[in-house]
């Protein structure tokens, strides 16, 4: 099929159920928004699943489509344009289902991947800890194998749409005693058990895309371990370079709409009259053309001349450039930013307050250029 | 701000006032008790008003180091727009007005914005007015004069604002009754001291929570203040924040003593203090990690205030043009 | 830029070349000798003219490589001026002007300011035009048209520059005979593009000069590069540089295609580079402290390049605007 | 005297000799030009102090006016206003004769005050050293006593004025073996004398501000050490700290001088037309009067309230306002500032050029921000 054929037909499937029967999810979750037709969200995931749009770059022979990286850069183009929501089970899709298959046992992935492709498991994510902020290592849940299994006790923070979610893959020390790195297992574990409790985090947006999840003598089988016992920091570092860029561009599209929220208030408003407030939406124009390029050239790569710090040099540029984007929403509006009109933040409300989120989850800022000068400059670690 | 002895007492007072009475997550609804207690206990409406008038004879300067300190704890109560409202009228003809201002019986609130004078009828609608929706006294802007305007004879509406340490207000005139009590210009140099002051002193409150976090929080296995990164960042923060409340001590003076130059430096301090404060409470969310962004944290109170202080009574860009403006006229 | 297997051996051999001939230093005066080495031997600035015009054949992705490799060595011969001359008269039918071009006995510069024309006569005066005093071939543009004219027709005067290692000129044009050879708007996008490549080139060899800087020098009793602060510089630097390599690179690929949004993206990526190039030449002095200053240093040599190529042929503001406008327009 | 008067009074004496005999000096000297005129400047140090005006803020008792910090401010104002030249012995004036003056013995305040009172006396200050940068601790330089007096070996670089000097006022290590902040001793060294040999360094102005000094057995009698030998870095912090900000005011009448170039150059290229450059006029404009209140609050710091850390907020703030000056000087003159006509750099493009070393000479950017955490945070210092 040609790429324009199959844009094409992304279109049309797409155009048929976002007009129709999931007209209400266009345009909902995403940052500070997730709680948004939580229900219909689970719906969509399962119909994009029919569609065959689940594990669309995934490898054949995991289930996935093996669409070419064109392929898939055009669907998450389309996805955005067409206003598809906030994907529901993007860390099942993005993150479990790839280290399954990468690093799992052939039974694991026979159990556990055609959850993910159906969209009927949502999954989350536990690995930050409660005052380890950025330090990924420091982890102090504990896993201990007894008769029936794992048993975990712990606590994980800044886990997003547990409440949602069937399963978590969660980093637990496993050898008492180790230290940092050593000893750590890479669990599967069933959310819905007595042992697990979700408490939201509400945010400065007063959502909660967040949350805390303690486990308390929660379950899991013994073989869902993935990896050796004990050598799970080697599953989870792959499980973050699995992020290739290409959800990258659809997120562009988004952010597209948000400066076009952003021209059309500082038109109504006329702020756009001052030649520096018009030059300051010329600059985040031009910002998301990098990002466009940027993610492009990513995809491009050979791997002879990758930098191997690509996902960190575009963390941090798409976190600075939306968070700059947020403070232009408020700009361009003046006094009128500083009411709440109607029934809770106004979408530029809640874009310029999620922004600041952007620059420390998921790696903050900070880490980000420790990574930088370290792996691709061999700059000196700080001292431990 | 840079205290003499005299101001150095003040300021330690208030703090320990506000440390006790008005902690910043208090300030998320009205309470009538504090309001009484600064006003009948500690004559803050009334410090830079005269003895003579009923005030306590402060000046300018003692105000703006009251007004710092109310912004350390994001004093909702109608502070700052009374005090500044009866620092204007004691200097006007219209004195009589003052009393309720300064027993806390009534509090004030500026509304500017496009509202036109037929007579001494007032008409217009101004869509955000800080502290109106209790105030019983309005002053309003009528292009260059100011007018007050019993509040009764206006229709008030309270709105849900961004900040909620921060009532607003829609106010609607209809040919409302008002009182010529002096001139616009100087009383919106007033406030935007006033509000400069207030900045300062939130920028300075959430600066050090933040380095207090940075001491006490260890990541990577030592504090994240010793990470050089973050500690020059706080050092660039600071030499921000000095900055700012060089400018700020300097307007005070300048509102103190009526110097010529106030209305250069008056939309000066504010678009000064402004831009610290806004850069100063974003990055302590940033410092502070997943906590700085939750609600439960005072981080983002302090981001909201900041942001919505900066675009109130026109943003730094525009304050820094008219300064401009002024400052290199002739 | 990302290089295909060609394009790094491509960028290999032309690393080896300059950093053998070409060293930072040996360009503050003329050299004949290396430009024969460049036309004639490794026949640059033909590179993307086709093969059937005397030509390389390769595009104008393999240019950019070439111009990134003498940004790094800031290199002074008329390279730049010359092949993006070639590429515009091998696709005009002015193609029997590229013969002098290609074997090097002749370079050519681009003069762009207010010219007019009557019937073929050309006349205006443009202050600083890149490469003038040594060209055979000038090529001028008179609004939406290119002219070719003879630099024997032409006045012009050898200027001392900021920039020691970019020759400029003021070229004077009274009545000389011109002949139609394209556009303009697509012959500044090629420049535009072809700056843009040579500026992340040099930028890329400055900031890797000052990360060895800092790998190797100590201080407090350790090496600077241990520093966070520093580190953290280094890394924003190349977060700047590795969104400005992109955009170069994607625009350079619409050049090889004309693409047709090869108009937005041309501007695009010379603001984007220039503005990188400029932070981390700026930075580089910082970096390397008091050094970083001195004349002997190569760090002031990238600093005025990048300086002036940021303000020559349409600051970084203007060309942002012209490609928004473009890129926003329908 | 009426302020007013003071005034008055420095006014007619500026404008009576700068309009007159030394007409040649008016906007000499200064960054990136030390080289100008240096005879007539020298000259002119001793005509301001046949005036008075040398030591205008030194106690009385040290043969200063003991003028107040009002008439001072006033002074530098003046001085700057008329065009006042660099002046050619200020690290005598404000650093050397202070220092002398607090920490020297009756004999060397005898000696060494006139001189510099007088204006016959040109001091130089040798503290930094070759590969040591801004840790001024690291001194490598030796100081042996003989029979004949100190002998002193080594090399200090980043010296300004050192070729037009008569003293150098040197921290050398007089403790064989010792390390860091001990051991060190601030001896006054004569400079014309063999054993001391000047080398200029030529600066991206190609001008030479800065030196390096060569010491090889250079000699100077046993009692020129101020403070005990082996105390010498307790008396050079002293030194550091003399720098009160007063004479900040009138650095920043030069910087006024330096805006209002800008200004008329972006005048003269039509850039002011555009709004985006006007609002980064009137922002250098504002930083500028910013500039002005922090020095007038510091001035009127009582001791309980200083924040200790005034000089250090000063420096970052001046050098980087100065420097972003620099570069929207470059930006409203356009392709015209990338040619230069006549003789050498103009001012504004020396001017640009000269604000690169404001960050880094004087204690860098980086040293300052280190100081401001530490001293006025107590955040942790940096491992050694």
């Amino acid at each position: 099929m040609s790429l324009a054929d199959f844009r094409g037909e992304v279109q049309a499937w797409l155009r048929e159920r976002l007009d129709g029967k999931f007209a209400a999810v266009v345009g909902t979750g995403g940052p500070g928004r997730e709680h948004e037709h939580v229900e219909e969200r689970k719906a969509w995931e399962q119909e994009l699943a029919r569609g065959g749009w689940v594990g669309l770059g995934w490898p054949r022979d995991a289930g996935g489509r093996g669409a070419s990286i064109e392929e898939q850069v055009v669907f998450y183009e389309e996805y955005a344009r067409a206003g598809g929501p906030g994907r529901i089970n993007h860390l099942g899709e993005q993150l479990a289902g790839p280290t399954i298959a990468a690093f799992g046992t052939q039974e694991q992935k026979d159990r556990f991947l055609p959850g993910i492709l159906q969209g009927t498991d949502i999954w989350c994510q536990g690995y930050s800890e409660p005052g380890a902020g950025s330090d990924l290592a420091a982890v102090r849940t504990t896993a201990v194998m007894r008769e029936d299994g794992w048993h975990i006790d712990g606590q994980k923070v800044w886990t997003s749409l547990t409440q949602y979610a069937d399963w978590c893959f969660v980093l637990a020390r496993s050898d008492a005693g180790s230290e940092r790195h050593r000893g750590l297992s890479y669990l599967l574990v069933p959310m819905r058990q007595p042992g697990v409790e979700v408490r939201p985090i509400v945010q400065l947006t007063g959502t909660s895309e967040f949350n805390e999840v303690f486990f308390d003598d929660a379950v899991t089988a013994a073989d869902n371990v993935v990896g050796e016992p004990g050598a799970g920091w080697r599953v989870a570092m792959g499980t973050l370079a699995f992020e290739r860029g290409v959800s990258t561009l659809g997120q562009q599209v988004g952010f597209a709409h948000d400066l076009d929220q952003v021209i059309a208030a500082a038109i109504s408003s006329g702020a756009v009259e001052h030649d520096a407030v018009k030059d300051q939406i010329v600059e985040a124009w031009a910002g998301l053309q990098t990002l466009r390029h940027s993610a492009l050239r990513t995809l491009n790569n050979d791997a002879s001349s990758s930098t191997g710090v690509e996902a960190n040099v575009s963390k941090l540029l798409w976190a600075n450039w939306h968070q700059r984007l947020g403070e232009l929403a408020m700009s361009v509006q003046g006094a009128a930013a500083t009411v709440v009109d109607g029934d809770g933040f106004s979408p530029l409300q809640t874009m310029f307050l999620a922004s600041r989120a952007g620059t420390i989850y998921g790696g903050s800022n900070e880490v980000q250029r420790n990574i930088i000068a370290e792996r691709f400059w061999g700059l000196p670690k700080d001292r431990a | 701000m840079t205290d003499s002895a005299d101001t150095a007492e003040l300021r330690s007072t208030l703090r320990g006032f506000f440390e006790q009475h008005a902690p910043t997550r208090s300030q998320l609804a009205d309470d009538p008790g504090q309001w009484k207690r600064l006003t009948t206990e500690l004559g803050l409406t009334g410090l830079a008003v005269p003895e003579e008038q009923g005030g306590s004879g402060a000046s300018y300067v003692e105000l703006a180091v009251v007004l710092e300190e109310a912004g350390r704890s994001l004093l909702r109560a109608p502070l700052l727009s009374t005090a500044v409202a009866a620092v204007v009228l004691a200097d006007s003809d219209a004195g009589d007005l003052l009393p309720p201002l300064l027993d806390g019986s009534m509090s004030a609130a500026f509304v500017v914005g496009d509202v036109t004078v037929d007579g001494d009828r007032l008409t217009g609608s101004v869509a955000q007015v800080v502290d109106a929706a209790a105030a019983g006294l309005l002053l309003v802007t009528v292009g260059d004069a100011l007018y007050a305007v019993d509040a009764a004879a206006a229709t008030i509406r309270s709105l849900e604002a961004l900040d909620p340490t921060r009532p607003l207000a829609a106010v609607e005139l209809d040919g409302a009754s008002g009182r010529r009590v002096g001139d616009a210009a100087h009383a919106l140099d007033l406030l935007h001291v006033a509000l400069a002051a207030e900045s300062v002193g939130a920028a300075r409150a959430v600066l050090e929570m933040t380095v207090a976090y940075l001491t006490v929080r260890e990541q990577f296995g030592r504090p994240l203040g010793s990470f050089q990164a973050l500690r020059h960042r706080v050092a660039d923060l600071t030499v921000e924040l000095e900055a700012a409340t060089s400018t700020v001590w300097y307007a005070a003076r300048a509102a103190a003593e009526r110097a010529p130059d106030l209305p250069v430096v008056a939309p000066l301090a504010k678009a000064t203090a402004t831009d610290a404060f806004t850069h100063i409470a974003g990055d302590a969310i940033q410092l502070h990690g997943g906590i700085g962004f939750t609600w439960e944290h005072d981080a983002h109170l302090y981001f909201k205030r900041a942001w919505t202080t900066a675009l109130l009574h026109d943003d730094a860009r525009t304050l820094r043009r008219t300064a401009f403006d002024r400052g290199t006229r002739g």
